[in-house]
């Protein structure tokens, strides 16, 4: 017969992905024989226990410290920067799934809840591993698809429903960019692998350049920077609370984490065209989302716009191009989705609290009334102004180093303006919590709300996570430098 | 060590309050009160334990934070910043008593919040890191936010977004020049910069402390700031707070940019004339006692800012004499003001006067405090104000002159704050409920006063005891090449430039 | 002779084939957006799909243009149709309704890649496109796709199962039914009210 | 090879893929939205089978077939959603999904 | 020596702490003593210095002591530090003994009041100032103690405070001489740039090298110094505050608005003569200024009504008088007359001060006549202070005021005018001085005299009356220090300080007194002749000349002229400042930036529409733009 050399398989390398989906095929399938009681303590603590595996298995990976390499025919890699990223991500799932304990709607899919979730969080981490273009877009939608599901998953509720199919449209029109881009980058260079489309690319490559901006294109769709994040304040005020927290810290870090990875490795000689790309995408990042937020009146609206103005600054580090700009990114998105989870998880708790939506003016009293809560807020939103002490100042200064080794002192400018302006709406949530008279506080719907452990645990972490990593900045930096540091940046 | 007790005992101490069962003012206050008293003493420690004669840092630490970009937990004292820590400890201690005397709501996070308002604002002082000062510089402004934002009057949301808003855009753009600053100089420790001949990182220097001082006409959140904080914040903010902006650009900004700054000296002297004189006539206009104090200081610190751009012996000498005289009057005047709301519930002349009879305590020091602040010769302002348009004049004789029209307005607003809240017909809200200053409040101003008129008597103890006895050349050769700037009053025959 | 009579036969033939499947498929491809019935549309897009796989067997790819037929045009669409079944095929008329000039917008826009792409293409198209490569006669058969699953790709495979996995879950927890949800979730709130 | 020219197929598939595009972006009912997106998706498709035959080498092919299991999984996904979208009475046209705005 | 002139220094302040510490522990009357007391330290001390000065050589009498630095920046330094000399003790002396002598008398005089602790520690807080102005080493400290009075005297003239129109003038008095003080420090800035250093050693040694005669820095600073001692002397064209002063207890208008603040302006003239003198042009302005203000002065208290007002524009024509003997270089001749001055004007206000307290503090001279029988004593002691003002020998005023008519007629350049001008002075000032007297003295009592002068109110304590009686001594023998011709007491005194620049030949010295007491004679008699007598010549004259008359009445319209001026303007200024540039731009642009950023916010927030299409939309639109730059930078 023929004879097929299948590709040696590293299956330490490969821990991460099978811990977790081994984990969400437990969750799904034993919930379905498990009665209703008894579904949703089984699926937590087997989404901790699966979760904290793989993180643990990361960690373990990352402490190896082995030189890069390639698995799979190389088509997925295993180096720091990928364990770094699942690090993250693996913990950002952890405190969302922590969040989601007391989830209130949705009694039916608790199987499939849990399980879409950790194999969401699976995706992402494979996705930031992927080496080539077909990894890169399957490990896309295999975290899309999970996602849009889980935007949806309340399907009593129309606004989730309404979320979920603007997300599955935009993000499929998005995907087939991105695939339609591939395909030219592919076409141009007759390669899949990144470093093998960075060695083939000639110069003046008409149809590479066109592919790569149909790719970023569909990064900065996922990314959701302007303009191309319209979808992400609809998405983020319709899906479940919990996706939403989960969605907007964890998409952030997978989707940036390849974008510098993707970049840099395959397009160092078009670095002059997707650096000044991405600066441009940031700077309307920043001027959008901070301007629209200043008309919302929905936290969670608020907070989505915010995480558009946050794409531009974490465009900036790798708008960069430079090594420093690769450590501002890894560092950024620490407290970056430290914070983004945990003022998501505080929206979740006034929710479950007043049992409606949470504009700004249902967040009245709340700092006064659950101290915790009130000081996680008011510490997040002055730290994603930039002041410290939340690691988003550092990260913002560090995001500002990297630009400043490239020399576009204009955008970091276009950055503190407009940091500026979004004190204004960040302020206004402070403002309500702790500044309001007494007679518009809301008052919690049929008295105090159950306990809610779990979810202090959750914010309490996410406040620990932004604080430390500020007084910890410099052993978080050492890990960094060697995640990031083979990448081969263009500037 | 010692600067580093400093500057996180309060911060520890806001920490350990918050997470304490003190619920009442009383625990809290007391609490609150203890911690900046041991500050106190801690500072007369540093006070005691300090060697004069040179120019040099002093009870140094530093310790790495940021590795990565060369950025490192670095504090240390300056002859002179001891004297602005000093002034922030006796400040702080002063507005905490007043709001254990007064009483104030929720008094745990307050006395929480100024505790770690006392930390931050020391840390600025302290810090030799140019990022440590700017996470101190911004530390400040939490607080400062609660307060205003929490505590203040009834129009305080506006009044806390703006100011907000206001230093945060300039802090933003500071935090821009730090980075290009320090990336090039290749280093964040402020003792080993370099000098940069870049205006547009200057302008990000100052972009941040002409809103924080304010120079004019950046000084758009004052009025509401100072209007609805509860008046020891307030107290704080003219006193203190803003005194942080002149100490920046005494330890950053004026020996990094020797070139931006001889380029731009001339407009930026022009606005602080006009900001002065501007002050002062709008001072003199103002409906209310906060208001009188709230230009008056917008005058003075244009005032501080003449005298360091001056940029000689006399005009920073002169700078330094009077953050502090005007830091103690200033927290003085607005405790005054809340003792004045406190009993008739308002600030308002119309409202008021006639208040010196029958209440002497209250009047003496009110008007003690009054003229102190008007500068009449022979006060501690007076030493400040002299130097400075001294170290000014031999800029340019505008400049002094201007200042000295300013002397005249100060007299101006001053007497007119006096005599229509003390003098003439009894206001409106001046029944016979309205007492005396009891014994508590006396003990919250009357120190203040009593280190004003000591001052009065003996400017030169912190003349004599800052930067080793030689001001600009301190300040100016604090790296390898000397500043070209103007020399300090010769003993004859120089021509006064221009 | 005979060969080159035999390759010009097979070029022309080649050239009819390519352009009637090229006419259909964009033709098809209009309709699909045309048509105001989905029903139709769904049709269409059968059609579509099935010149699609003409075209992929113009370019030696056979295993890919089976696969269309069989997983695209028999499963998926199948799919489709049973959807518009269920739902009775409601329909819209293709340019009505608001927002006239975001359609206008629209179609500018796609003319405005479509036109851009084709120009980057045709520049490019004298320089590396002019000559595709040699191949032989493995390529694209099931044999040369089954290796290729099994050594380099074989991870891309793991994946297309999990990704089909997803989808099968989401589907179900999207399309199952709302009173059985109902049921469960008054069955659930009886429970935990006997718990408490 | 005989017939068009890889070039040839990549400006079909250009076409088709902006012939997708428009139909996402006219039309009001999401089965035809879906049915849209799949044409795009084909477009992608016929571009990496194009240039696999270029190359001479299978790994278009392969993603081509990847992507068809994709396709299959959204529209999977969207087909579930619009189901349960009509379950809940709620309007078929995407025009209407106008509650998250602003 | 040193120490007993800092003892007299710091005795006053430390009175002013022990009465402000003390607060209700002692009596309002143990505070008087102790303010009191304190400065009769002063004045003992200062006797001690003089002594100690008598002692030596003419040529070695100046002495300067520091303490402590006072401030310092880089190489300038200033001390804390005094200097004794033939001048500051003489001004010392003054200072400190007729000061005394009015604390004493406001002990019984301020009786009743209320506030009198308060009032006591202003007043020797006042001597303190004034004595830290005379006894200052240099000219910071100068101006320290130049500030320190004002900021006295602004207390003390509002300590009624329940008087609109004294608040008002304690105002006024204060912000004029902050005009002052801010030309004083324009020329303290010059000096301290060109010579180095402020104390009065080297600026004096120093200057005359540094600074050409006659210079522009010469002159700026010799206007600035002027500047500032016109304001404190309340000579033109800044006198106006100084009537307006009278709206304080009388007392301090006897000690502050006549002894010693008021003359400060003469004696920093003298002190810093060496800096005028290398501006003779300015030398000559002071003494033009002062003869403009002796006939300004001289004219308007011809028709004044109250009693007071009358005698504080006297007091500016009299301090004219020392303005043109400095302006002359005649130095001695106008610390002489400063120290005459101090002893029968003091008196003079003291005597209406009990008439004011005897009439239940009536003012005006028009409810006032016959009071000579009722207060017989007072009667007296007014008509010895009258007679010394309008210099009839051989009483003080006689004395001082030839020696400056003398010493006008020695001077080349403007001597001659000066004189005539001084003549004039006299010659009015005998009129107002003896219209006061006879309208208040004699004649019929009026109603009101009647109304509140009780037999069983006497005319004072003796608290108040010895002080009384001692200056009424001093009045009369204090001008035979200096005789004219005779013997130079005060000049030789002061001359190693500051030397004379011409001296009078004795037929000067014979000629003016003998026009100048015809002059007051003949005042006298055409005072007798208008109100001595009950004609109704006042009357006629003043239908005769209503123009003048009024604006006499009105002081020259100084005040509404100053009011258009400055006063409104620098209202209005604030007032556009506010409405125009602080409210609309400073504040309002904040405000409108916010605004519109914010509406700019819900505009972009529109975009946002809703609409899937939309956002796909974008999507393309981004994509095609994208596609057409890197294709056409490629």
């Amino acid at each position: 017969m023929i004879a097929i050399t299948t590709p040696s398989i590293d299956w330490a390398g490969l821990s991460p992905y099978l811990i977790t989906l081994f984990g969400a095929a437990v969750v799904l399938l034993v919930c379905v024989f498990l009665p209703f009681a008894a579904r949703r303590p089984f699926a937590i603590g087997a989404s901790l226990l699966t979760l904290v595996g793989a993180a643990a298995s990361s960690i373990t990976l990352l402490a190896l410290d082995r030189d890069p390499s390639g698995m799979i025919s190389d088509t997925i890699r295993r180096d720091d920067l990928t364990h770094f990223a699942q690090v993250i991500l693996f913990v950002t799932a952890i405190v969302a799934v922590l969040v989601s304990v007391r989830e209130r709607a949705d009694k039916e899919h608790v199987g499939e809840f849990y399980g879409l979730l950790i194999v969401a969080v699976s995706g992402m981490a494979f996705f930031t591993a992927s080496n080539s273009l077909m990894t890169l877009f399957l490990g896309l939608e295999w975290f899309s698809i999970a996602l849009y599901v889980l935007s949806a998953i309340q399907t009593d509720r129309v606004k989730s429903l309404e979320a979920g199919l603007k997300y599955l449209v935009v993000g499929s029109f998005g995907s087939a960019v991105l695939l339609f881009g591939l395909a030219f980058v592919y076409g141009a260079t007759g390669s899949l692998q990144f470093t093998e489309i960075a060695a083939a690319a000639n110069e003046n490559g008409l149809l590479l350049a066109a592919g790569l901006a149909m790719i970023l294109v569909g990064l900065a769709f996922k990314v959701s920077a302007a303009p191309f994040h319209q979808w992400t304040p609809d998405v983020y005020e319709g899906a479940p609370t919990t996706v939403t927290a989960f969605m907007a810290a964890a998409t952030k870090i997978a989707a940036f984490v390849l974008t510098l990875r993707f970049l840099t490795t395959a397009f160092p000689d078009e670095s002059e065209l997707w650096t000044i790309t991405l600066g441009v995408l940031a700077t309307i990042s920043l001027a959008w989302g901070n301007l629209a937020a200043l008309a919302q009146k929905n936290v969670k609206r608020i907070l989505a716009y915010s995480s558009v103005s946050h794409a531009g600054f974490l465009l900036m580090p790798i708008a960069a191009g430079n090594e420093i700009g690769g450590k501002a990114l890894l560092y950024y998105l620490i407290p970056y989705g430290a914070m983004s989870l945990g003022s998501f998880a505080i929206v979740a708790a006034r929710e479950r609290e007043l049992n409606r939506e949470v504009g700004v003016d249902e967040m009245a009293g709340l700092g006064w009334e659950r101290p915790l809560h009130g000081i996680a807020m008011a510490t997040f939103m002055l730290g994603f102004i930039g002041l410290p002490p939340t690691g988003l100042f550092l990260g913002k200064f560090y995001a500002f180093s990297a630009l400043y080794d490239r020399g576009w002192v204009w955008l970091m400018v276009i950055g503190a303006v407009f940091t500026a302006v979004s004190a204004y709406y960040y302020l206004g949530i402070v403002r309500s919590m702790y500044m309001r008279a007494s007679e518009l506080v809301a008052v919690p719907a049929g008295g105090s709300p159950p306990q809610d452990r779990a979810l202090t645990l959750a914010i309490a972490a996410s406040l620990v996570i932004a604080v430390g990593s500020f007084f910890g900045v410099d052993p978080i930096v050492d890990v960094i430098k060697d995640a990031v540091a083979f990448l081969p940046y263009p500037y | 060590m010692l600067t580093t007790v400093l500057v996180f005992l309060p911060l520890a101490a806001a920490l350990l309050l918050w997470a304490s069962p003190f619920r009442t003012t009383r625990q809290a206050g007391a609490f609150a009160l203890l911690v900046a008293a041991a500050e106190l003493v801690l500072w007369i420690v540093a006070v005691a334990d300090f060697d004069y004669g040179i120019a040099g840092l002093q009870h140094a630490t530093s310790a790495v934070w940021f590795g990565d970009l060369g950025v490192s937990y670095k504090v240390g004292l300056y002859d002179y910043s001891l004297w602005l820590i000093g002034l922030t400890v006796v400040g702080s201690l002063a507005a905490i008593g007043y709001a254990v005397y007064a009483g104030r709501e929720r008094a745990r996070a307050y006395f929480g919040l100024m505790l770690f308002l006392l930390g931050a604002t020391v840390g600025v002082f302290a810090a030799q890191d140019l990022l440590l000062f700017y996470v101190f510089f911004e530390a400040m402004l939490i607080p400062l936010y609660v307060l205003l934002g929490v505590w203040g009057g009834a129009n305080r949301q506006g009044a806390t977004i703006k100011f907000l808003i206001y230093t945060v855009a300039g802090s933003l753009l500071m935090l821009v020049a730090i980075v290009a600053y320090g990336l090039e100089a290749d280093t964040f420790d402020l003792t080993q910069m370099r000098e940069s001949g870049s205006t547009w990182i200057f302008l990000g220097f100052l972009a941040a402390f002409a809103v924080k001082a304010p120079l004019w006409p950046f000084h758009g959140w004052l009025p509401d700031a100072y209007r609805q904080a509860p008046p020891e914040v307030a107290a704080l903010l003219s006193g203190v707070i803003s005194k942080t902006a002149a100490y920046g650009l005494l330890r950053i900004a004026l020996p990094s940019f020797p070139e931006p700054i001889a380029d731009l000296r001339t407009p930026i002297l022009v606005l602080a004339s006009i900001g002065l004189v501007y002050g002062s006539l709008l001072a003199f206009r103002q409906p209310d006692f906060r208001g009188v104090v709230a230009y008056s200081s917008l005058g003075q610190m244009n005032l501080i800012m003449l005298g360091l751009f001056a940029f000689n012996d006399s005009g920073i000498n002169g700078a330094l004499v009077q953050m502090v005289n005007h830091g103690l009057v200033s927290t003085a005047l607005f405790l005054m003001a809340g003792f004045v709301e406190l009993r008739t519930g308002t600030g308002e002349f119309r409202l008021l006067g006639g208040m010196a009879r029958g209440r002497p305590v209250f009047a003496t020091m009110l008007i003690a405090l009054g003229v102190i602040a008007l500068a009449v010769p022979g006060s501690g302002v007076f030493a400040g104000e002299f130097l400075i348009l001294n170290g000014v004049f031999s800029v340019g004789w505008g400049y002094a002159v201007v200042g000295a029209i300013a002397i005249v307005l100060a007299a101006m607003y001053m007497l007119r704050a006096i005599s229509a809240t003390l003098h003439v017909d009894v206001g409106g809200r001046v029944d016979e409920k309205v007492k005396d200053l009891r014994l508590p409040e006396v003990a919250v101003v009357l120190p203040l006063l009593g280190i004003l008129l000591l001052l009065s008597f003996w400017p030169a103890g912190i003349t004599d005891n800052s930067f080793g006895g030689e001001p600009a050349a301190s300040v100016g050769d604090r790296f390898e090449a000397p500043v070209a700037a103007d020399q300090p009053p010769a003993p004859a025959g120089t021509e006064a430039a221009k | 002779m005979q060969p080159v009579l035999a390759t010009l036969a097979g070029e022309i033939i080649v050239w009819v084939v390519w352009v009637a499947a090229g006419v259909v498929l964009l033709a098809s491809g209009l309709a699909v957006i045309l048509f105001s019935n989905p029903f139709f549309s769904a049709l269409s897009l059968i059609l579509n799909l099935g010149s699609l796989a003409i075209l992929y067997l113009l370019i030696s790819s056979e295993f890919v243009a089976a696969a269309q037929i069989l997983v695209y045009a028999g499963a998926v669409m199948v799919m489709f149709l049973f959807v518009i079944g269920y739902l009775g095929g409601r329909a819209d008329a293709p340019w009505a309704g608001t927002h006239r000039v975001g359609k206008v917008a629209a179609v500018i826009a796609a003319i405005a890649i479509a036109v851009e792409v084709v120009v980057a293409v045709g520049i490019d198209a004298g320089g590396q496109l002019s000559s595709s490569a040699q191949i032989t006669e493995a390529f694209g058969s099931p044999r040369q796709i089954g290796e290729l699953f099994l050594s380099d790709h074989l991870l891309a495979f793991e994946v297309t199962s999990i990704i089909l996995f997803i989808g099968a879950i989401g589907g179900a927890v999207l399309g199952s039914s709302a009173r059985r949800r109902d049921r469960a979730a008054a069955a659930t709130d009886e429970q935990e009210q006997a718990a408490a | 090879m005989t017939g068009p020219g890889i070039v040839a197929y990549v400006v079909l598939s250009v076409f088709l893929f902006s012939i997708g595009a428009v139909g996402v972006l006219v039309r009001r009912s999401p089965l035809i939205v879906l049915l849209a997106l799949e044409i795009m998706l084909n477009a992608g498709n016929l571009a990496l089978i194009a240039f696999s035959r270029h190359w001479g080498n299978g790994d278009g092919q392969i993603f081509a077939l990847a992507v068809m299991v994709v396709a299959a999984a959204e529209a999977v996904v969207g087909l579930g959603l619009i189901v349960a979208m009509s379950r809940r009475r709620v309007a078929l046209d995407v025009d209407k999904l106008t509650t998250l705005r602003g | 020596m040193i120490t007993a002139s800092w003892v007299a220094l710091f005795a006053p302040a430390v009175g002013v702490l022990l009465i402000a510490l003390a607060r209700d522990l002692i009596s309002k009357k143990q505070a008087g003593y102790i303010a009191a007391t304190s400065v009769l330290v002063s004045f003992g001390s200062s006797l001690c210095a003089l002594i100690n000065l008598l002692g030596e050589d003419p040529e070695e009498r100046s002495h300067s002591s520091s303490i402590w630095t006072w401030l310092s920046a880089g190489s300038f330094k200033v001390d804390l530090q005094i200097m004794v000399d033939p001048l500051s003790v003489l001004m010392m002396l003054i200072v400190s003994g007729v000061g005394f002598l009015i604390l004493s008398y406001a002990v019984g005089y301020m009786h009743g009041d209320g506030e009198e602790r308060r009032y006591h520690a202003y007043k020797a807080l006042f001597v303190f100032s004034m004595l830290l102005l005379v006894q200052s080493g240099n000219l910071l400290l100068l101006l320290a103690g130049w500030g320190m009075v004002g900021l006295s005297s602004y207390l003390l003239i509002n300590f009624w405070h329940q008087r609109a129109s004294a608040v008002h003038a304690g105002k006024k008095a204060f912000i004029m001489n902050a005009f002052g003080d801010a030309t004083f420090a324009i020329a303290i800035f010059l000096l301290a740039q060109r010579v180095g250093a402020l104390d009065f050693g080297t600026v004096f040694s120093q200057a005359p090298e540094v600074i050409d005669k006659s210079s522009v820095a010469a002159v700026v600073i010799a206007l600035g110094l002027l500047g500032a001692a016109v304001a404190k002397s309340a000579q033109v064209p800044l006198h106006t505050w100084l009537p307006d002063a009278m709206e304080g207890p009388t007392p301090v208008s006897a000690l502050i608005h006549a002894a010693t603040m008021v003359t400060a302006g003469v004696y920093m003239v003298a002190r810093t003569h060496v800096l005028f003198e290398l501006a003779p042009a300015i030398l000559h302005l002071a003494a033009v200024l002062g003869a403009i203000t002796l006939l300004m002065a001289g004219f308007i208290a011809l028709v004044q009504t109250d009693i007071k007002r009358v005698i504080a524009y006297s007091t500016m024509s009299q301090i004219g008088y020392m303005f043109v003997a400095v302006g002359l270089g005649a130095y001695g001749a106008g610390m002489f007359h400063l120290m005459t001055h101090a002893f029968f004007k003091a008196l003079l206000f003291m005597a209406a001060g009990i008439v004011i307290h005897a009439l239940a503090g009536e003012q005006d001279i028009r409810k006032m006549g016959g009071l000579g029988k009722r207060l017989p004593l007072t009667f007296r002691i007014f008509v010895i202070g009258s007679l010394a003002l309008a210099g009839i020998p051989p009483l003080a005023g006689f004395f001082s005021k030839d020696l400056i008519l003398a010493h006008a007629l020695a001077e080349g350049v403007i001597g001659p005018i000066l004189w005539v001008c001084a003549l004039v002075g006299a010659f009015l000032t005998a009129i107002y001085t003896f219209r006061l007297l006879f309208v208040v003295f004699f004649g019929k009592p009026s109603e009101h005299v009647e109304g509140h002068l009780h037999k069983e109110r006497f005319e004072g304590p003796f608290a108040m009356m010895w002080p009384v009686g001692i200056l009424t001594v001093l009045a009369v023998v204090g001008g035979l220090i200096e005789i004219p011709g005779a013997w130079h007491g005060i000049s030789n005194w002061v001359e190693p300080v500051a030397a004379p620049l011409q001296e009078p030949e004795v037929w000067m010295e014979v000629l003016s007194p003998i026009v100048a007491v015809a002059l007051a004679v003949l005042g006298a008699g055409i005072a007798w002749r208008l109100w001595g007598t009950q004609s109704d010549t006042p009357a006629r004259l003043r239908e005769r000349l209503p123009q003048v008359a009024t604006a006499l009445e009105h002081k020259l319209y100084w005040d509404e002229a100053y009011d258009r001026v400055f006063s409104v303007p620098a209202q209005q200024t604030a007032l556009f400042l506010r409405r125009a540039i602080e409210g609309p731009i400073v504040l309002g642009s904040v405000g409108e930036l916010g605004r519109s950023v914010r509406a700019l916010g819900g505009r972009i927030a529109r975009v946002q529409s809703g609409l899937l299409r939309s956002y796909a939309l974008a999507l393309a639109a981004g994509l095609a733009v994208i596609i057409v730059v890197f294709i056409s930078v490629r």
